[in-house]
């Protein structure tokens, strides 16, 4: 979908809606995971989850997705990882099924998708009910003056289980794991790299240098970046040895650029 | 009058000590849920049926007197309350607008904290893995910590699973805060387990780890666990 | 004295803004009764009259729920005490063998109890030695001794080595306690972290004096463990 397209399809849904809809992008950071967003989306529709229209879902997210990126507002990786998880689907609904394919049909993975966003709604559901019930300490309440007779004595020594897995924890990573945590801020993950790269790959259309894949608090020089950039690398090499994509580099020391392998021709190459 | 009573609780605690042998005949049922009465009142936290039993005299009917008390308590004021295999007495929660001079400030919880309690609590026992498939996103830093130390949840077996993961189970505190006398009364339930929203659905075909839940030992094969 | 208690009441409306407005009519006298009967109930303190007609709704009259509430409880396993000017509920005091066993005195465990828990916890079943190999120091017989009184920790099968040492492992009581079906149900370091549980803040006191292990016995006691 283009930049334009987007507007338009923004336009199509007028004035409250639109502001809505920017309204969602600022917060975004409110939202826990797409899912998250998926099901606000689809509440704003207000029909019974169980018939919600995941078409019609997909495109808003993706609509969605597109004007944060016009909006030039990072989503985190997750959201573009289920934006290309959504396109992927959307087009298979829209496609005669191929009765070569195996795996499960375009029709159970949107059902599935539906029982995942109803279920996240019922158990929220199911958590405010269970806050709202009369509880201990504010709604009934116990003895305030509980009786201890002072005749025979025994001592109890008590131990929480967290303490005995606090103990154990310390003892076995008191040598090898020390520096571990204060490093890893400034180590940037193969994983993360990965899922950053596979979800940004949906929305590449052709070559791009590999730094514009660094995540941002990365870019500038330095150590952290140096970090990203290795793993950003080793990352589209695993990607280019499972045919997603192609790497190039015009010489040596000259940037290396990424583009998703041709898929055209389906099936893997 | 308070002579009295003194001399009798004198009496009482020099013949008997700690627990009246066996000798003695049973006390009669009104004596026993007095017993009961005096044993729930003392104490803040829950007391099981089994506890009761010990500190009764031998031959006595905890469950009977339990039951007794339960009626005699009925719309008043304090009642008593089921609390998973346990007893407890509690203010009647139609009068805590009278209470506000004992209540306690209530942690806030997290929106994170509170669904992944509902979660634990509506399909437990349950994986963090588990966890994370219904809310959509990691399970942060702290949640469960933070759900542990309010002894609301506690760990339940591995499940037999690759990876034997472990799994979070909700406490008898748990009910006990929520005043629920079992998990099986969380509300809707039985609606949700109806409606399949409890039943573990792995993305169909996707052959990862989490395609294996769909196929959950039966419960007997727990028993294999012990060796 | 009833012009004193209506000043008081007055008094009372200006100050607490929680109760209902003398709009309402008056409760019936079984319902003062059962508010008076939770108050007590709940409050840690013996409440005074005068404090129960000032949480009571307007036109409540406290000394009269109070007597009720007397009669209703004599006999009972737990009765309406007066204490000066106050009131409060307690035991019957024919009744106060019952409470023996509510008598402990917790206590923590120290840090090098928990550690040697922990480890056969995780190893069982582990010898003297390998405790001390994990921990870094000589497990002092005390250590032991207090985990074997406490029942939490019983000797395992010998170990077929040279010496044949004895092993230890942890008992049913130690599963109890801690809220575990199985020693294997505890979590590995891996889920220690994804949790959140393990670097998260150092204990209290961590590394101070009396938490060392230097304040342990001397090491050459050790060797006064045998069997």
């Amino acid at each position: 979908m283009t930049a334009s397209e987007a507007e338009e399809a923004f336009a199509g849904t007028g004035t409250d809606a639109r502001l809505a809809e920017e309204a969602l992008i600022v917060d975004v950071d409110g939202y826990e995971g797409p899912l998250d967003l998926l099901l606000t989306l689809a509440r704003r529709q207000k029909v019974d989850l169980r018939q919600i229209p995941i078409l019609q879902l997909a495109e808003q997210y993706l609509r969605f997705v597109e004007a944060a990126r016009k909006l030039r507002i990072e989503l985190a990786a997750d959201y573009l990882v289920m934006a290309a998880w959504l396109a992927f689907l959307k087009s298979r609904l829209l496609l005669p099924p191929d009765p070569a394919e195996d795996g499960p049909s375009a029709e159970e993975l949107a059902e599935h998708l539906a029982f995942q966003l109803e279920r996240l709604e019922a158990m929220r559901e199911a958590a405010a009910r269970l806050m709202a019930r009369d509880r201990l300490g504010r709604d009934f309440f116990a003895r305030g003056a509980p009786e201890m007779v002072t005749v025979s004595r025994r001592t109890r020594y008590s131990a929480s289980l967290l303490e005995l897995m606090q103990a154990y924890a310390r003892l076995r990573t008191r040598d090898e794991f020390r520096p571990y945590a204060y490093d890893r801020s400034d180590i940037y993950p193969l994983e993360s790299a990965l899922e950053r790269l596979r979800g940004m790959l949906g929305h590449q259309g052709g070559w791009a240098d590999l730094a514009q894949f660094l995540p941002p608090g990365w870019r500038a020089a330095g150590p952290r970046r140096r970090s990203a950039l290795a793993s950003t690398f080793a990352a589209s090499l695993e990607l280019a040895k499972q045919g997603r994509v192609e790497l190039q580099q015009a010489d040596t020391f000259a940037p290396i650029r990424l583009r998703p392998a041709n898929r055209g021709g389906s099936g893997p190459a | 009058m308070s002579g009295n009573e003194t001399q009798a609780g004198e009496q009482a605690e020099e013949q008997v000590g700690a627990q009246p042998p066996g000798l003695f005949p049973v006390p009669p049922m009104a004596e026993q849920e007095r017993m009961v009465e005096a044993i729930l009142f003392a104490s803040a936290e829950p007391v099981s049926t089994a506890e009761l039993s010990r500190r009764l005299p031998e031959g006595c009917d905890a469950a009977e007197a339990l039951a007794h008390l339960r009626s005699r308590y009925a719309g008043r004021g304090v009642t008593l309350l089921r609390v998973g295999d346990s007893w407890a007495m509690r203010t009647a929660p139609d009068l805590a607008w009278l209470m506000h001079s004992e209540q306690l400030e209530m942690r806030r919880l997290s929106r994170a904290a509170i669904e992944t309690l509902a979660i634990i609590a509506y399909h437990q026992p349950v994986t963090r893995a588990e966890i994370e498939e219904i809310r959509g996103v990691a399970v942060s830093r702290g949640t469960i910590d933070q759900l542990m130390e309010l002894e609301w949840i506690r760990l339940g077996r591995r499940r037999m699973t690759p990876g034997r993961p472990v799994t979070f189970v909700v406490t008898e505190s748990f009910l006990d805060h929520f005043g629920l006398e079992s998990a099986r009364d969380l509300p809707g339930l039985r609606e949700l387990r109806e409606a399949g929203l409890l039943d573990s659905r792995a993305l169909p075909g996707t052959g990862g780890p989490e395609d294996d839940d769909g196929m959950e030992p039966p419960e007997g094969q727990s028993e294999l666990f012990e060796d």
